[in-house]
């Protein structure tokens, strides 16, 4: 597909443009990290950054999302009837996603989106959303993408891919929506000749500079109850605290809690992120909790994440390698780690090989 | 209690005490009378701390 | 600090090897800077990797809650008068512990060092007080004094108060601190400037309760936000049920908090979550005379009663 | 499309309380848009998610059965937020019900075969319904033969008191219904636990006889050898899990047991399947 190259001024200027069309997203330095924010008129995304600190899935995915009104008042007529929320569906463009979030997106949907059932929210604006990629030049020491299925040049689930080279920006559309959306911000600019071998040249450099890896290629032909139990949960669990913050700020966590909130007569139900790591998850109302103890759900998160959605889809593993739980775990433990046991790990003698991230 | 709740922005005079035995009705009356009427008088903008709908993106 | 892993080591060894306990709760190194990560050694081997410095700042008393066994635990000042706390509230025996007491030069603040350079940090070093922060193309050195962590900048008992042996020579308390500045300074605010305050402070909070479970207080066995009969509080982002979840857990520790800054610590929007705690204990201080965990034969002012409590709020 | 969280609006047109101690009781509900019963079109097994507005959802199995037109039925053990509330609702109330979710026992596969229905306690809703499926006249000539085995703690907490008599009288079933004990002279039936009577009068095993469990965990626990000593393979064994749901199509991630879930892809699954995942239910 063309290659178009615009000055820093001409990306802004085309970002307040598709404003017009798009409710626009990007990251927004507030106190000291970015974030992914709602753009306001005038506003613009603050492309200077590593990655955001939460993840872009919000945008798509809110923390906290309505699904439903209702009444309780008896002289109404739909008294009692649940009533669908008209979720806002106009078009959104996200900007300045980076190619490990961008991943997430594909992986999510095999969730939300399944042959059976559709999760018309999530779907919904998942369909109405172009997301324009922001390649990496420079990644963080936490970083493992590349052994994670994409790279920081990686395409998938990108419509647009912009690549900054000093003050100017290569913007490379990739699918049809991500065409359309060039078009409204009005991007155009010739490229030079030599612009496709030094973006190669570009993203090599960038994928040299990725040096944390995770070895996966064993998870597939492991036994799932070998790995389940396997003796190094309890030790690797010791530190966790069974916060949520590694699944909130994961871009491939989908897991969500249902819950009505009444105010007088009137009422909503709604849907919040949950966390595997909360006791609460699945605690039945008996009393009786099949994961109750602390290891249990350390385990349920990396198996889920590096076993059962391996064996579930055949398709990679539910990691973009974005890094972001290992900085933000309050208390380190580091899925690098954690995935390369249970990769080396050899039911027979019971052991990993000496592993280091 | 109060002294956190005031710390945190509610305004004195929303939140109140008083030591009344399950046989002391009048006093019970007076004190809840007094509160509701000086509550009253309090700037309504300043009823911040009252749950509605939920507000979520 | 660093100087303390040696003997950390040697009797941890011992302890173990003596039969005085089945494991020591320490820190080994992390994976990233500034990091480490809470770890517990039953073998020689395993003491191998516990290490200490500036950035052990978690309190280790949030692993004792309901263990059995004989334990041997890492404590700071903090991190003791939290052990002292668990023994008074019943959560564990004095005789099950054998603590190794760290006396403490303070611990250096993750969230103000990352803030403070726009690169990533891929390095922190650390020798005697000075800090050496450096990534891709930066190096600095910083005086540790300027980067501690804000509850260990005002730290006045950095001395274990319990312990059985100690692994390096007690240090010097600090004094002229003021304890309770960032408190005086919201004292000073108008009702309505407070309300703001609190507001943008808990604006970015995705209430992932690190807070609560790196908090040694926490320990309840289902805390009040997941009880589901009754519902005490709503579950989704809503301002004013993130707020009572924030002020109610303050009330929890209410008499209790050892200012160890573990909250603030693990939170990962870098919220100031001292903020409400510290109030509380100012107020403690000042209405009571109290500061927890400094004793384990002193009940702490909430479930005691004299007649001269002070009960001018009641009217 | 169809938005998978939206309950279809139901009455409550009767309730029956079902058991001595009142903790279980039946709710007939009637769809209040007739379209919707025909988008409930359902297999005995599934189960469905019933939604009180401010309260929530909770996941229960159908106890009616297919062959029962014009309404569908739940049996609810009161026991968390949501039950306790529905518990203390009228006839007349409207709320509502979301599904047929879930898989049912798998009826192409049990064509033809001989059947033995084990049951315990109140789990025996989405037996219920098999049972009335079965004993249809245009169904029964598809099945071989039906054992039952039903038990409670006592005759007052047994469910569907006056249909079992019904089916006790029959002789195109074979009922075995049990108490562990009881004093009751009037009493008929058997005595004893579940497992027990399941050896003494349930047929062997071959690969033409499926058995059904649906109990409490420790039934489950004493009932699984004695089929094992019967002969009967775990392919041929089928059971229905229950975990903590809140979607129940599989989305919301909360009752997974290794990569399935028990709200989609089961809760109905055999022995040879249970063997191979974790036992986190």
């Amino acid at each position: 597909m063309k290659l178009i190259k615009v000055d820093k001024k001409s990306l802004d200027q085309g970002i307040e443009k598709a404003k017009s069309a798009y409710r626009v997203f990007g990251p927004v330095k507030e106190k000291s990290d970015h974030d992914f924010k709602l753009l306001d008129k005038e506003q613009l995304p603050d492309l200077d950054f590593q990655n955001t600190r939460l993840s872009p899935k919000s945008v798509i995915y809110p923390q906290s999302q309505i699904m439903f009104q209702y009444s309780l008042d008896e002289s109404k007529e739909d008294c009692r009837i649940m009533k669908e929320v008209e979720n806002v569906t106009s078009p959104m463009a996200v900007i300045g996603v980076r190619p490990c979030d961008a991943l997430s997106f594909p992986i999510v949907r095999r969730n939300f989106d399944t042959p059976e059932y559709q999760d018309t929210y999530w779907v919904k604006a998942y369909e109405a959303t172009t997301f324009v990629g922001l390649a990496c030049n420079s990644a963080c020491g936490t970083c493992f993408c590349t052994s994670a299925g994409t790279g920081p040049f990686g395409e998938e689930g990108l419509d647009v891919l912009l690549i900054a080279e000093g003050n100017d920006f290569y913007v490379k559309p990739l699918t049809e929506k991500g065409e359309s959306f060039v078009q409204a911000a009005g991007w155009a600019g010739e490229v030079e000749s030599a612009a496709a071998s030094k973006i190669e040249e570009m993203k090599t450099a960038a994928e040299a500079s990725i040096t944390a890896t995770v070895d996966t290629d064993k998870l597939r032909d492991k036994t799932t109850l070998d790995l389940y139990d396997a003796p190094f949960w309890e030790e690797e669990a010791f530190s966790c605290i069974n916060c949520g913050t590694c699944t909130y700020v994961c871009p491939t966590c989908w897991c969500f809690d249902v819950q009505d909130e009444t105010c007088g007569k009137s009422g909503i139900r709604m849907r919040n992120w949950d966390s595997c790591m909360f006791p609460l998850f699945t605690h039945h109302a008996s009393g009786h909790n099949p994961r109750d103890v602390k290891y249990q759900r350390v385990r349920q998160r990396f198996m889920h994440k590096l076993k059962y959605y391996v064996d579930k889809y055949d398709n990679g593993i539910q990691c973009v390698g974005c890094g972001r739980c290992i900085r933000l775990c309050p208390v380190n433990i580091d899925i690098r780690r954690i995935c390369n046991k249970m990769n080396s790990f050899d039911a027979e003698s019971c052991v990993c090989e000496a592993t280091s991230s | 209690m109060k002294n956190l709740l005031e710390h945190t922005g509610i305004e004195p005079g929303r939140l109140h005490f008083s030591w009344i035995s399950s046989a002391e009705s009048t006093k019970f009356v007076d004190v809840v009378t007094k509160i509701t009427d000086e509550v009253k008088t309090l700037d309504p903008a300043n009823k911040k701390y009252v749950k509605t709908e939920p507000k979520v993106d | 600090m660093t100087d303390y892993t040696d003997k950390i080591k040697e009797i941890a060894k011992r302890v173990l090897a003596e039969g005085k306990v089945d494991m020591v709760i320490g820190f080994r190194a992390g994976t990233v800077p500034m990091m480490n990560q809470p770890h517990y050694a039953a073998s020689a081997e395993a003491v191998e990797e516990m290490i200490w410095d500036s950035n052990c700042g978690l309190n280790l008393a949030n692993y004792l809650t309901d263990k059995k066994g004989k334990i041997g635990i890492i404590a700071k000042g903090c991190d003791s008068r939290n052990i002292v706390t668990h023994v008074i509230e019943n959560k564990i025996k004095r005789d099950q512990l054998y603590i190794i007491g760290v006396p403490c030069t303070g611990m250096i603040d993750h969230h103000k060092i990352n803030a403070m350079f726009d690169k990533e940090i891929l390095k922190v070093e650390e020798s005697g007080d000075q800090i050496t922060i450096s990534g891709s193309g930066f190096s600095e050195t910083v005086s540790k004094q300027d980067l501690l962590a804000e509850n260990c900048a005002v730290c006045t008992h950095r001395n274990p108060v319990e312990y059985d042996e100690l692994a390096g020579e007690l240090v010097d308390e600090q004094a002229d601190v003021d304890q309770y500045a960032s408190v005086s300074k919201v004292e000073a605010m108008t009702a309505d400037e407070k309300w703001d305050y609190f507001d943008d402070l808990l604006s970015t909070c995705i209430r992932c309760y690190a807070c609560r479970n790196a908090c040694p207080l926490c320990y309840c066995p289902t805390c009040f936000v997941d009880e589901s009969r009754p519902q005490w509080v709503g579950k989704s982002q809503d301002p004013t049920d993130v707020r009572t979840f924030h002020l109610l857990r303050a009330y929890h520790c209410a008499g209790r908090c050892t200012d160890c800054g573990a909250c603030e610590r693990v939170c990962p929007m870098g919220i100031k979550i001292r903020e409400f705690t510290k109030k509380l204990n100012k107020d403690c201080k000042e209405l009571y005379g109290w500061e927890a965990g400094l004793s384990l034969d002193q009940r702490p002012p909430l479930d005691t009663f004299k007649a001269d409590d002070p009960e001018e709020f009641i009217k | 499309m169809q938005n998978p969280y939206l309950p279809y609006p139901v009455r409550i047109d009767e309730i029956i309380t079902e058991t001595e101690d009142k903790s279980l009781k039946t709710f007939k509900f009637v769809f209040l848009n007739p379209e919707d019963e025909k988008k409930f079109a359902y297999e005995s097994g599934q189960f469905g998610e019933l939604s009180i507005p401010g309260l929530g959802e909770i996941p229960i199995g159908i106890a009616s059965s297919p062959t029962e037109k014009g309404f569908i039925k739940f049996t609810v053990f009161k026991t968390g937020k949501v039950t306790s509330y529905l518990h203390s609702m009228k006839e007349g109330e409207i709320m509502g019900v979301r599904g047929p979710l879930g898989h049912p026992f798998p009826w192409k596969t049990l064509e033809g075969k001989n059947i033995v229905i084990i049951g315990g306690g109140f789990a025996f809703t989405t037996l219920r319904s098999s049972i009335v499926s079965i004993l249809d006249p245009a169904n029964r000539s598809k099945f071989g033969d039906i054992h039952v085995v039903y038990g409670a703690r006592t005759p007052g907490m047994l469910l569907y008191k006056d249909e079992l008599a019904g089916w006790a009288a029959r002789d195109d079933i074979n009922m075995n219904i049990t108490v562990d004990g009881t004093d009751d002279p009037e009493w008929k039936y058997l005595k004893g636990f579940v497992p027990t009577i399941t050896e003494e009068k349930a047929p062997p095993g071959n690969d033409d006889t499926y058995a059904i469990v649906c109990g409490p965990p420790i039934m489950i626990k004493f009932t699984q050898p004695v089929l094992d000593k019967l002969g009967y393979s775990h392919d041929n064994i089928i059971m229905s899990l229950e975990n903590r749901m809140k979607c129940g199509i599989g989305i919301c991630g909360r009752c997974n047991i290794g990569k399935d879930f028990v709200c989609k892809d089961g809760p109905v699954f055999t022995l040879s399947q249970l063997n191979e995942m974790p036992k986190e239910y």
